[in-house]
């Protein structure tokens, strides 16, 4: 491709630098992808500062809460964006989480502290993931959504039949997060902890999903998306596959759910376990655009602070009428993702080869 | 002992007939278009809002029109809406089945916004098609509305199983669900096919919505557990096959039955789920089902 | 209609894919009752060609069929209209019987006495497919299945026949069962035949009159005799005979 | 024992016996061409040995280990590969790209690894297509794109080849190319069964013919004596002007 | 935060697209006009900050940080569940904001948080309805009369599982056993229930006279729907949140007719208090033609508690709960309003329900802040028990 770049040369060598040392590892960038990405880091680093700058202390709230939900949109991604087996029951994983921290505070112990309850409650979510996906990964297209569709009912059927320990329709309580980290006390009661607390495993969650997105396993859950028998054909176990998507998905599933738990302080059948979520989750990657890790990011940005802050102004109803129209309108008329598209504009305008988002 | 179980066979018949005709149209579209149109319990939602707005005299005064009348509109909403439904968008995404479940979905979602913007999110209830109760004096109750609904679905279903089996234009239906191209080769009229199809389906959901409406209860959330009934029974049933959704139905139905007088209403849906769930591992292609071939 | 109005005229019929260009203004015309062949090497275009008459992809360019202009028509009354397409990939309806299948090729015709003739003529056509009236088609043979494709095509009642590539991956002995198909329709009923093939033999051996399509263009026309000699054939078929 | 053999191989769909207790060996080396009619089970053979379809009866031995009840990717472990009917290619991935994907390992927590960029080139370079690895499968004419499957069974560094119909769809010219390359894929010790109703193409590969019938064998010889069978010649030939 | 101004913020929490939180919001606002008519709360302008719950704790814990961290209120009256109730308290007890609750009814809101830790929770109190408790205290004093008026004697229990009914479930089967009453029947339905035969067929299986369902969760009209389409033989009673609605009539097509719902307020049917006409006439005025035309319980709980905070904080002159919380809990206790809904008074610090509203008796021991209201012919919302503040005589369906 020519190069025919305005921007500055010194941009584009910023990027190089990167590439060489990086872009095997992450994929390559131009300069506008880097400048971008660079610079939503430091808009989101720097997010306490500007919007307390603001006055708008609301916002922090909305991007903590967008963070979790970008964990989730992420890793959806790496298994239904990738593999192209499309979950319909994903906030089962999440939701698996947030109610075994829920059930450990309220049957165990309501003094666990949360470097306890987190890890179990992980490795809950792992393990819910598994059973989901062990028989069902064995039936494609339609089939698997469906199950997982039907897994989101069952288990929010459960939360109602054992109401006694789930807290039926109302939930349960779980309350902040609260541990100590190199001496110092990190509390979710703190609004700008609270954000750093949701943004930073957010971050570390999205480099490590594109090491293994843009590495070999990246490319053969692509491949089986587009042919499965040809990967099997190849010589690869495609089911040993699958359910290492599945693990991929189901850690970070667990970690944005435990999360979300803290945030809000409680857990409940609606905000954790109703299809809704999960199709939020979904219409965040399809939005953002699906199998690329960095668009189910924006879209989940971009969905949370339209719900909780710009939709508002149609009213409680209203607002998710609204919302759900514009998933609506993306799903006609961008079915590849906004942030795609932008993503692809601004790699048409660089230098380099596009981004290889897949 | 007699009185238990002879009830437990008439509220089990009643309940299945009802969820047969509310997966029937959902196979029709799942057959046919290969669309899993997740919108299908929005349209049950639609014909007993439809049939509340101009039955009772509670929302539109003027309008109140004897219920079987409002019948008949609520079985026309539900057609007009459905073909709405397909070609305002459907049409537009059915090549890419994952955004046509999407889509759909969340026009479902929509349409519950919309409802409770509307209606309000408390529950409704409907006018009664036919008050009062039989079978008391054998030690049976059933209200005559489910007498009603159980005739009337059954009415539904048998016309609809002529006329897809037994007739030119049904079996250009089916020959359509299994493969469009070679419906086209063979001057199948595709456009009305499809309109046919949307507009029975929606028609047939219409007719439920009053059913479930009156029966449970008319309100924004109502179109989660049919769609869920739906989604069950035809994969039970297997894809596309109308006797299979009958059978499935009933299989599901009686299960209900069951698990209610057993367990308390609860558990109510987890067995089904659990029994789809067995259903698919073991008879992928469900009871009746072919194998689900990709366009 | 006057023998000398072409049954089907194709005049400088360009398709695009996308950005590719896969036929470059390719103009034909076919006389009734004739065996009209279409060769060329793969990707060359005939599919598309086909597709583009039964109105399956847009084209710029005019096709008429005895007179019609078929941009103006939708592909079921193409169908309807006696221009009949059996498709490189037959297009079979997998679960119903091979009776059914017949019978769908008929769905649109209400000539029910006629319907019945015909059926009785493809069952003794193919024989094959009278012993296996039930089976399900898609439990049939690659063969039977391209059989059966053609004898749903029959029952349209076609007053021309578009076979893409009829002896694609079909045993000898079985493409010789076709051969004699063609030849009984085509004497005895006056069936007009559009074939498209890449393997030219087949094609050489029935077609009165023959295009040469390469990478979406007419290289060559004209009667079949004058094929025989040109620098494709020849570079296609050293070795053979 | 030979270094690939059926012992006895029966697949039966529900009632439909496709392949009925069919016993082959091939030697290394060797290419033996399998012909019979439409439906005869020369698919199915290939499908029950790549285990796409799991085996009613009988035993398949490669190498001399049993791999009868293999998964599909244990088999091109042990050094088989297919090019099937069907071509296959991942039109979303460049050519590059889909001949890479068939040297990956299989293993979940191998980041990097597979070819390198130059012997991705060579794999190619084998079937002439080094020349369009960036091109998409969808964009290529259909000779190149089987001959892109045969580069993908390539890549598995594969003992031995099974090549379903290889020359369908492709004109002499064309066969004659691909030919070639598969004597020169002999002359590198590759053993290979290929499948085709090109008599013309076949014929001038195979050292020897099998030939079968609603999935029994119902000869087996060099070519010419299989061409001048009258049982082959009723069953599958017919009059000779097909060839 | 947010008092460089001189408004006094009441900030108000409850399901506001629900009917209940929307009357709740109408009566708060209502109380605030008032109070600014007059001379506001120490001669400072009310405003009212109304923020949704969703019914939601999680949703009602952010709603109320922002509240409490942006907005800078000075007061938060509401919360109708109790769970989304007990999602917040934590919170409204660790930044002392005092918290009147007007709709949450199970006991535990005081007795885990005010009983156990005083000093962290003495910001919490509850100005209506009366507990879980005591509303089955008073259950059973209405079981008594139904026994006396028509001769009932089986009871079936159900209720929604959900926390406020725990006490019912408790106390009430027993406590009516004590008084010389058969219980035949007990169940605990998950709200969401939509299939309402199984449930009538095993109550009338039983044999009751009458079945006392708890709903606030869960929709009975299917259930009553059902009830009279087959004519069952008992009597439905109890509580039942969605029936408050005076919009139940029409939601229903007329299914209420017949049922019963005991309810701070009697829905304005009754002159509980002097209080109680002039409230529910001004409401009228100001929404009768919203959705709903009348406060519905907890809109007088609402309004009540609007006056009992300006009077303590004017007794205590200050609203800076930084730094004055104990003067203004202790201004708190010395209630003692003529509300709309009851006369208020506060259990004290050392009794079971510390901070908890009293429930107020006649002279036969009688609980009288928690009155019947019954839909009768037409969609009039009557009084019918206690028998000094009906508006009409409780009736039965014409079958039984
Ligand atoms: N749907 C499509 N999208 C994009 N390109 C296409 C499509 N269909 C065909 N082509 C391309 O158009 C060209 C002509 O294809 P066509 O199928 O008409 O050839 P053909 O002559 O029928 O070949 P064959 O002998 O292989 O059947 C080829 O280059 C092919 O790759
Ligand atoms: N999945 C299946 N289910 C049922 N029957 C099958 C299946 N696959 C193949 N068959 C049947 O098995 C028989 C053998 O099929 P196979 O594909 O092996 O034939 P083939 O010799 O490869 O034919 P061709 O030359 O047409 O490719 C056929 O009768 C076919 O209908
Ligand atoms: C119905 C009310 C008296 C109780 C309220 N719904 C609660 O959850 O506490
Ligand atoms: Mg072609
Ligand atoms: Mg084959």
């Amino acid at each position: 491709m020519s190069s025919d770049t305005q921007t500055g040369g010194s941009l584009e060598s910023v990027a190089d630098g990167y590439n060489d040392r990086f872009g095997h590892l992450f994929g390559e960038l131009n300069g506008p992808q880097f400048a971008l990405l660079i610079g939503s880091l430091v808009v989101l680093l720097a997010a306490p500062v500007w919007t307390s700058l603001l006055g708008a202390g609301g916002l922090l709230r909305t991007l903590a809460l967008a963070s979790i939900w970008a964990i989730l949109a992420m890793a959806w991604d790496i298994q239904s964006g990738y593999t192209g087996y499309i979950s319909f029951g994903h906030a089962v994983l999440s939701g698996g989480a947030a109610y075994t921290t829920a059930m450990l505070v309220a049957h165990v112990n309501p003094d666990l502290p949360f470097l306890v309850t987190a890890p179990i409650s992980v490795f809950a979510a792992l393990v819910i993931g598994l059973v989901i996906a062990i028989p069902s990964l064995r039936l494609r297209g339609p089939y698997f959504s469906l199950v997982t569709f039907v897994a989101g009912l069952i288990f929010y059927q459960l939360t109602y039949a054992f109401s006694g320990y789930t807290g039926g329709e109302l939930g349960q309580r779980v309350g902040r997060i609260e541990f100590e980290l190199a001496g110092a006390q990190v509390t979710t009661f703190d609004p700008v902890t609270r954000y750093y607390v949701m943004l930073v495993p957010m971050l570390v969650i999205a480099v490590a999903l594109l090491y293994v997105a843009r590495s070999n396993v990246g490319m053969i859950l692509i491949a089986i998306r587009e042919n499965e028998e040809a990967v099997a054909a190849a010589g690869i176990d495609t089911t040993k596959f699958k359910i290492w998507s599945f693990v991929l998905s189901s850690i970070p599933m667990g970690v944005g759910g435990v999360l979300l738990a803290h945030f809000y302080g409680s857990v409940n059948p609606l905000n954790f376990l109703l299809v809704d979520r999960s199709i939020e989750i979904i219409a965040m990657a399809v939005v953002g655009g699906m199998s690329s890790i960095l668009g189910p990011i924006g879209g989940a940005f971009l969905v949370i602070v339209l719900r909780e802050e710009v939709l508002g102004v149609f009213g409680v109803t209203g607002r998710w009428v609204a919302l759900w129209t514009v998933v609506l309108l993306v799903l006609v008329f961008a079915r590849d993702g906004l942030f795609r598209k932008l993503w692809h504009i601004l790699g048409d305008r660089g230098r380099a080869d596009g981004g290889d988002d897949e | 002992m007699l009185g238990a179980i002879g009830s437990f066979l008439v509220t089990g018949a009643m309940i299945s007939a009802i969820y047969a005709l509310i997966a029937i149209g959902f196979t029709m579209i799942f057959g046919v278009g290969g669309v899993l149109n997740l919108a299908h319990g929005g349209l049950i939602m639609l014909g007993a809002y439809g049939f509340l707005v101009v039955t009772s005299s509670s929302t539109v005064e003027f309008l109140a029109i004897p219920p079987i009348a409002g019948l008949a509109v609520a079985i026309a909403v539900g057609a007009v809406a459905s073909y709405g439904l397909y070609v305002g968008l459907v049409e537009y995404i059915e090549d890419n089945p994952v955004i046509t479940f999407l889509a759909t979905l969340v026009v479902a979602l929509i349409l519950a916004e919309l409802a409770i913007v509307a209606f309000s999110s408390s529950p409704r209830g409907l006018v009664n098609l036919a008050p009062g109760s039989s079978g008391q004096s054998v030690g049976l109750r059933v209200t005559n509305l489910e007498i009603v609904a159980f005739v009337t679905s059954w009415v539904a279903i048998g016309l609809l199983w002529y006329y897809v089996t037994r007739t030119d234009d049904g079996r250009s239906i089916l020959a359509t669900s299994m493969s469009q191209r070679g419906a086209q080769l063979t001057g199948v009229d595709l456009p009305s096919v499809k309109a046919k199809t949307w507009l029975i389906a929606g028609a047939l959901a219409g007719l439920a919505g009053v059913f479930i409406g009156t029966l449970q209860q008319t309100s924004p959330t109502m179109w989660l557990d049919p769609l869920a009934l739906a989604f069950i029974i035809v994969v039970i049933g297997g894809i596309g096959s109308i006797k299979g959704s009958i059978v499935a139905a009933y299989l599901i139905g009686y299960l209900e039955t069951l698990t209610v007088t057993l367990l308390g209403s609860g558990f109510r849906g987890t067995f089904s789920l659990v029994v789809l769930v067995i259903v698919l591992l073991v008879m992928p292609q469900g009871l009746f089902g072919r194998e689900w071939v990709h366009e | 209609m006057a023998d000398s109005d072409p049954h089907l005229e194709i005049e400088d019929l360009h398709v695009y894919y996308g950005k590719s260009h896969a036929l470059k203004g390719v103009s034909l015309s076919i006389e009734p009752g004739e065996i009209y062949g279409v060769i060329g090497p793969n990707g060359a275009g005939k599919t598309t060609m086909l597709n583009a008459i039964a109105g399956f992809v847009d084209y710029e360019g005019a096709i008429h069929y005895d007179g019609i202009d078929l941009a103006t028509v939708s592909p079921r009354d193409i169908v309807t209209d006696g221009l009949v397409y059996c498709t490189e990939d037959r297009d079979l309806f997998p679960f119903f019987s091979v009776h059914e299948n017949l019978q769908m090729g008929a769905q649109f015709r209400d000539d029910r006495e006629a319907v019945k003739r015909d059926l009785e003529m493809v069952y003794d056509l193919f024989p094959r497919l009278d012993e296996r009236r039930e089976q399900e088609a898609e439990t049939m043979s690659g063969g039977e299945q391209q059989m059966l494709a053609i004898g749903r095509a029959l029952m349209s009642d076609p007053d021309l026949l578009m076979l893409d590539e009829p002896t694609l991956g079909l045993a000898p002995i079985i493409i010789e069962d076709i051969n004699d198909a063609i030849e009984t329709l085509n004497e005895d009923e006056g069936l007009t035949i559009l074939l498209a093939e890449q393997n030219s033999t087949f094609a050489l051996r029935h077609a009165e009159r023959l295009a040469l399509l390469e990478t979406g263009e007419i290289e060559l026309a004209g009667p079949a005799d004058e094929f025989q000699d040109s620098d494709y054939i020849q570079e296609a078929y050293i070795g053979i005979h | 024992m030979s270094f690939f053999e059926l012992d006895g191989l029966t697949k039966r769909f529900g009632g439909l016996v496709a392949v009925d207790d069919l016993s082959l060996s091939v030697d290394r080396g060797e290419i033996v061409g399998l012909i019979g009619p439409n439906g005869s089970g020369k698919s199915t053979v290939f499908n029950c040995t790549m285990s796409r379809y799991t085996v009613s009866d009988g035993s398949i031995h490669f190498d001399g280990d049993e791999i009868t009840d293999l998964k599909t990717h244990e088999v091109v472990e042990n050094g088989l590969a297919r090019v099937s009917q069907e071509s296959n290619p991942i039109d979303a991935m460049t050519v590059g790209a889909n001949i890479k994907l068939f040297t990956l390992p299989n293993s979940v927590t191998s980041i990097r690894g597979g070819a390198s960029d130059d012997e991705i080139f060579n794999y190619a370079a084998r079937l002439d297509l080094e020349d369009k690895l960036h091109e998409q499968p969808d964009e290529l004419p259909h000779a190149d794109v089987r001959r892109l499957e045969v580069a993908k069974a390539l890549a598995t560094d594969p003992e031995m080849m099974l090549l379903d119909e290889p020359f369908a769809g492709m004109n002499q010219q064309e066969i004659d190319g691909l030919v070639e390359k598969f004597e020169e894929l002999r002359d590198a010790g590759m053993t290979m069964i290929v499948v085709d109703h090109n008599m013309g193409g076949l014929m001038r590969l195979v050292d020897r013919v099998v030939v079968i019938h609603n999935g029994t064998k119902i000869a087996a010889g060099d070519p010419e004596a299989i061409a001048e069978n009258d049982q082959v010649r009723r069953a599958y030939l017919g009059s000779s002007e097909a060839m | 935060l947010g008092d460089e101004d001189d408004l006094i913020r009441v900030g108000h929490i409850g399901p506001l697209q629900q009917d209940m939180g929307a009357g709740s919001e109408n009566s708060a606002q209502l109380a605030v006009d008032q109070l600014n008519d007059e001379d506001g709360i120490m001669d400072r302008e009310v405003e009212l900050v109304s923020v949704d719950s969703l019914g939601d704790p999680g949703e009602a814990l952010t709603a109320t940080e922002e509240m409490v961290e942006q907005d800078g209120v000075d007061v938060i009256i509401g919360t109708f569940v109790t769970e989304v109730m007990q999602g917040i308290t934590d919170y409204v007890a660790d930044v002392d904001v005092p918290f009147l609750i007007t709709g949450s009814a199970d006991p535990v809101t005081v007795t885990d948080t005010v009983a156990e830790d005083y000093d962290r929770f003495k910001n919490i109190f509850r100005s209506g309805p009366i507990n879980s408790d005591l509303q089955a205290e008073g259950m059973v004093d209405y079981a008594e009369f139904l026994a006396d008026e028509y001769g009932w004697t089986q009871f079936a229990h159900i209720a929604d599982d959900a926390a406020w009914t725990e006490p019912f479930s408790d106390n009430l089967p027993d406590a009516l056993e004590d008084a010389g009453l058969d219980v035949v029947h007990e169940d605990r339905l998950a709200p969401g229930t939509d299939d309402w035969a199984p449930v009538n067929s095993d109550i009338d299986d039983a044999d009751a006279d009458a079945v006392f369902r708890f709903f606030a969760h869960n929709v009975g009209t299917g259930m009553l729907v059902n009830w009279r389409e087959n004519e069952y033989e008992f009597a439905i009673e109890g509580i039942h949140v969605p029936g408050m609605s005076p919009e139940f009539w029409d939601d229903s097509e007329g299914a209420a007719l017949y049922e019963t719902i005991s309810q701070s307020g009697a829905a304005g049917a009754a002159d509980i208090t002097s209080e109680t006409g002039p409230f529910v006439d001004a409401y009228v005025e100001e929404y009768g033609d919203d959705r709903p035309s009348l406060p519905m319980y907890m809109g007088f709980n609402t309004y009540d508690a609007v006056f009992i905070y300006k009077d303590a904080v004017e007794r205590a002159g200050t609203v800076d709960y930084q730094a004055d919380i104990d003067t203004i809990v202790d201004e708190l206790l010395e209630t003692d309003h003529e509300g709309a809904a009851s006369e208020i008074e506060f259990y004290g610090p050392d009794e079971d329900y510390p901070h908890d509203v009293r429930e107020t008796t006649d002279d036969d021991g009688v609980i009288t802040n928690f009155p019947v209201t019954q839909w009768q012919d037409e969609g009039e919302f009557e009084c019918v028990y206690p028998e000094h503040l009906a508006s009409a005589d409780h009736i039965t369906p014409e079958w039984l």
